[in-house]
């Protein structure tokens, strides 16, 4: 990555970030309902991740999904306006925070059952296969996710069948309110677990979208080629607590304070100053991110509800719903 | 205790009450300890009971349940937590093929003396995948007991009979119904499973519904009453037994029927009451019975969009006028 | 081709068609390749595709579904077995909250054009945890279609229909139906999904009746006849899309219905085909409405044990006799 | 295990595989429906781990389980009047041949979904621990069980918790008629997971039962002690087919012929010689074998089929079957 590409990174997580202060604050004012699992301080992992594969590749993330939907081509109006239940909303309002989807760009969707996904990110890697194409899917989920079976079979179905399927692991250290060293067996609990299924593990600073890009682009080239799946673990942290108003008091100040100072984007703003890149050109990329995200707020703000004849579309593929004659 | 409770206290209540009786009974699942549950179900009980008693687990709802299921066979009463009654999906092999069988398939060898609690239908706007309500594929599967209370006495009552029943019980406890209020128990309230209860009298027509439906059609029944319809509502409380004869008794006085269910029309609740009713209470009907359900989508995120999905008072009026012009 | 095959035949047989027509078809699943699958339902298909078109997977249900799943929002139509339908509680997670809910909850984004096989029902002595008749399952989550053919003809067409749909089905193929035989159909043989079909024609009652009920139904109906009562058997065909404007059309000749139903009474599809049919048939009905289901108990193993359990042709019978003298 | 103890197991193991062998023709003679998975050829997993139990532990076995149900106290006869469907069976003919269970002696049940009893054998070990015993359970599964959701689960689960349960793979190289080496990621499909969950994963001749006995008591020991969960990997070959007719065309005859070669029967029979135990001896355990599995036979033969009643008993602990009033 040269010092445009991690401009352009920086940019993004920039927006990334105000996007989730944004849909904070929105839900404090009442404007979304529900609740929204916030990803500020996990920028790194969906950006760096992002700027290693090709367009026509597949990304598949969970209920905390709303970076990985940004990085992957989603405008943060399209998805404030779906927190706010706007007609103008990514998935017409009918997802929700947890949802975000946008298939034009090849964000297969934020699932919200827990590790529910991983086999979907195997099928699209041997659809790739099938296909002849040598496009990649990438699977995100959470550190609690790994103990749940549906990890275990996918890494195996991808590993036996070879598939070209990236399984990254942002180990935030924490399930919603437990940590996960609590529950599981081993330390590293993606990585620990890749010898399991005879493939590569590897842990990241997931803060540092440098890292991150250089080791999804490796292993990406690797699995393209026919060499296989790959488990990376990205170390990091989420800046919120697991979801609304969770206020996280059950993690040490310690703790929280260093990885604070551990910031994906005061890293990568520190290593645009190492690279040259001058103060000013930074603040102008952060002003840019400060446009977009205000204005769609006020876009989202201004955008209607959706249309109640809505409620009955697209169950089926025809658009509607008729489930009897 | 106070004189009112709310049903997320309800909860806690209710287990506390069942783990100062009985040391076998044990609770285990994801956040349910020191964090007090994700709905605060499960507060204090990590203090009062200890880490021995209250466990954490991790994501692993197979197995949360598969363990309750082997501790249940060998002497104890485990109450395991699924935080949301969606995930059910994750174990269903053990709620659809393992627990509800093995007493039969063995002779009669074992008994499952255990409770599966669950945060249950929609009304918090958590979407698609956090939001039904899945009492329905439960009565699929015979060998479960099915509760679903809609007050905090209620609560209290059937959570102690589930804890002491020696079957497998399913406690599905309702996400829109955790922040009401209600008249506390007084200690040693139990409920028998399988006991409807008329929550209000009437003679034109018999309401039944079940947990949060039952405040709706409450509420449905006080604006009847407006229109000079007085509408009995039965409040069913449980699928597994289910109390058909006092359904059968208020159509008796009736002579009209209206379900109201969550869930959507296919495979509910409700067509299971429907088809007892239209056998053996045929003779009974002066009308056509009618369900008021969810349509058949999934549910939306938006409200607006919700409200055109799920049931709400103005639909269960018109239905019910509707009826009664038949 | 013969011009008679049996049902077994007609799976293989159904999917090659498809096979040959579309090189985006492919199939997944445990024993399906060299095997042709346990029970030859998958016969000749490695042979004649390949193994870049049939997959054999470890014992990992979620894997199978969700993979099928995520290649069907990718541009190719799986098929994936799961063995047994019991097995479906494995992978439910897939049925109930992922594959019928991710076109709704994004908007109508992605389309999943897959079918999940299986083999469903009693009837070979498998016990309890074999032999469900598990569609009623799938009924309580709108979103899947669900197909149960009853015939051989019925098994090629069906087949055609479901993987040409965009939509999800779930394709529910008989154990107790594989070794019967029937007229093999044409070329190009396409039965729409969501067509209920009048098996025989009668005035007096209508049985409704699905897969290896429909020809039990058949023979009630040949035994009725020698009665004097001639009964009108529809086969159902699919629970999704329901054709309830068939079954409604029926009860309007006879004013009388029994449905006839493979799986416990609690939750099965005849409640919600009799809840409809009490409601929009109310005026056509004469008598109360009936549904000949098995027991609510886990199916028992020994042959002794399980007729008292399921649906007979005696038991049939005997509920039509009792509703003709109402 | 000296040569007294070892007569025993050799004389159990003859039991078994005469059982096994009754069923089978039982089966072709039309008197056994449905169908059977025969464990002949399997016998020194059940009768070595059952040596080094004690009879308030637990065991969980599979639709594979004849041999666990009578290592674990079930006699031929009740096994064979289940199978044959007589009242006088292990489970009054409601279970069948994949669900043998007699919970008197600790044998906690055969079940018939890959993998569903693996969570149920943490569980009763979790109890063991709750109500202060120093009790263990044993999951008995198939190398196809491996690469379910509920092997991680449980083994995570066992970990972490460390609780006393051992998993014992049969490893037949098979599932139903896929070899498990096409369809799994590691050689061991069960004892190379094991690091993935930080507990011991060992490898044992499945097929020699002082073998078994020895490494499941060490292991036994072990999680008595506290020290957690251990997962045994018993290398074997079952004699029949998957189940029923399945006449296994799918194996090649030298690997069956060297699987025959060692049989555990045979190997039992050679230790005993070395043992100084005489022939004569080791004939006369056989005859008994031989008597009480005819007169099994004979017996369940005779025996009722079950009360038509009986279908709707059982269902709840009243007995009864009430689903409504
Ligand atoms: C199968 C399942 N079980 C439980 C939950 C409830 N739940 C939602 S998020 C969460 C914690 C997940 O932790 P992790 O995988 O580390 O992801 P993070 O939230 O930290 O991003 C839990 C338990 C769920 N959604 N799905
Ligand atoms: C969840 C599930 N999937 C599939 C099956 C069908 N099935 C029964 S036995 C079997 C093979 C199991 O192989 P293994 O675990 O090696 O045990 P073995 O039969 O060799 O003893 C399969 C696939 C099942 N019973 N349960
Ligand atoms: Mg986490
Ligand atoms: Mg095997």
């Amino acid at each position: 990555m040269d010092a445009a590409g991690l401009l352009t990174a920086y940019e993004r997580m920039a927006v990334i970030r105000r996007t989730e202060k944004a849909a904070h604050d929105l839900f404090l004012q009442g404007l979304v309902k529900g609740t929204t699992h916030l990803a500020a301080g996990q920028e790194a992992v969906a950006v760096g991740a992002s700027a290693a594969l090709r367009p026509d590749d597949y990304v598949f993330a969970t209920y905390r999904g709303h970076h990985h939907a940004l990085a992957r081509g989603a405008t943060p109006q399209e998805c404030l306006a779906e927190l706010m239940s706007r007609a103008t909303g990514l998935c017409k309002a009918k997802g929700g925070s947890m949802h975000l989807t946008k298939a034009a760009t090849g964000m297969l969707g934020s699932y919200a059952i827990v590790g529910s996904h991983l086999p979907m990110a195997v099928g699209a890697a041997w659809s790739a296969r099938l296909r002849g194409t040598d496009q990649l899917a990438v699977a995100f989920f959470g550190d609690g996710a790994t103990n749940i079976g549906a990890f275990h079979e996918s890494l195996n179905l991808a590993a036996v069948w070879k598939l070209p399927v990236l399984f990254v692991c942002e180990n935030n250290l924490y399930m919603e309110y437990t940590p996960i060293a609590d529950v599981t067996a081993v330390p590293r609990p993606a990585a620990d677990r890749a010898p399991a299924y005879g493939i590569p593990g590897e842990v990241v600073d997931g803060n540092d979208v440098m890292a991150v890009e250089e080791a999804v682009e490796r292993l990406a080239r690797r699995a393209r080629g026919g060499d296989g799946p790959a488990v990376l673990e990205a170390a990091t942290y989420r800046h919120f607590g697991h979801s609304r108003a969770d206020p996280a008091a059950y993690r040490p100040a310690e703790e929280v304070e260093r990885w604070l100072a551990h910031d994906p984007l005061d890293l990568a703003r520190g290593r645009l100053a190492e690279l040259g890149v001058a103060e000013a050109t930074v603040a102008e990329a952060d002003d840019r991110a400060r446009a977009v995200v205000e204005r769609a707020v006020e876009a989202a703000k201004a955008a209607p509800p959706p249309e109640p004849r809505e409620a009955l579309a697209d169950v089926w593929a025809d658009g509607g719903a008729a489930w009897r004659t | 205790m106070a004189d009112v409770i709310t049903y997320r206290e309800a909860v806690a209540e209710g287990i506390a009450r069942e783990m100062r009786r009985d040391t076998s009974v044990v609770c285990l699942g994801e956040d349910i300890g020191a964090a007090g549950g994700v709905f605060k179900t499960t507060t204090g009980l990590h203090e009062e009971f200890g880490p021995e008693r209250v466990w954490d687990t991790p994501i692993s709802e197979q197995a949360i349940v598969g363990a309750a299921m082997g501790a249940a066979m060998t002497g104890r009463r485990p109450v395991a937590e699924i935080m949301f009654s969606d995930f059910l999906a994750c174990c269903w092999d053990y709620l659809a093929n393992e627990i509800p069988k093995v007493r039969y398939m063995t002779g009669g060898q074992v008994t499952v003396p255990l409770v599966v609690r669950t945060a249950n239908g929609g009304g918090l706007g958590f979407g698609a995948q956090h939001s039904q309500a899945t009492e329905n594929w439960a009565l699929t599967v015979p060998g479960l007991k099915i509760a679903a209370p809609a007050t905090p006495a209620d609560v209290v009552g059937m959570m102690a009979a589930a804890i002491r029943s020696d079957d497998p019980v399913v406690f599905f406890e309702h996400k829109a119904l955790l922040a009401t209020k209600g008249a506390a128990p007084p200690p040693g309230h139990v409920v028998e499973l399988g006991r409807a209860c008329v929550v209000r009298p009437g003679d034109d027509v018999t309401l039944v519904a079940l947990a949060s439906m039952v405040p709706l059609a409450l509420k449905a029944a006080e604006v009847l009453s407006g229109e000079g319809i007085e509408a009995e509502v039965v409040d069913l409380r449980c699928l597994v037994p289910l109390d058909a004869a006092t359904v059968l008794a208020s159509v008796c006085t009736t002579s009209r029927l209206v379900t109201v269910e969550e869930n959507p029309y296919q495979g509910g609740w409700g067509a299971t009451v429907v088809s007892i009713v239209a056998d053996e209470g045929f003779g009974l009907l002066d009308a056509p019975v009618r369900r008021v359900a969810a349509e058949c989508v999934p549910l939306p995120f938006a409200d607006a969009l919700e409200e055109q999905v799920i049931p709400t008072v103005d639909k269960v009026v018109m239905e019910v006028l509707r009826l009664a012009a038949y």
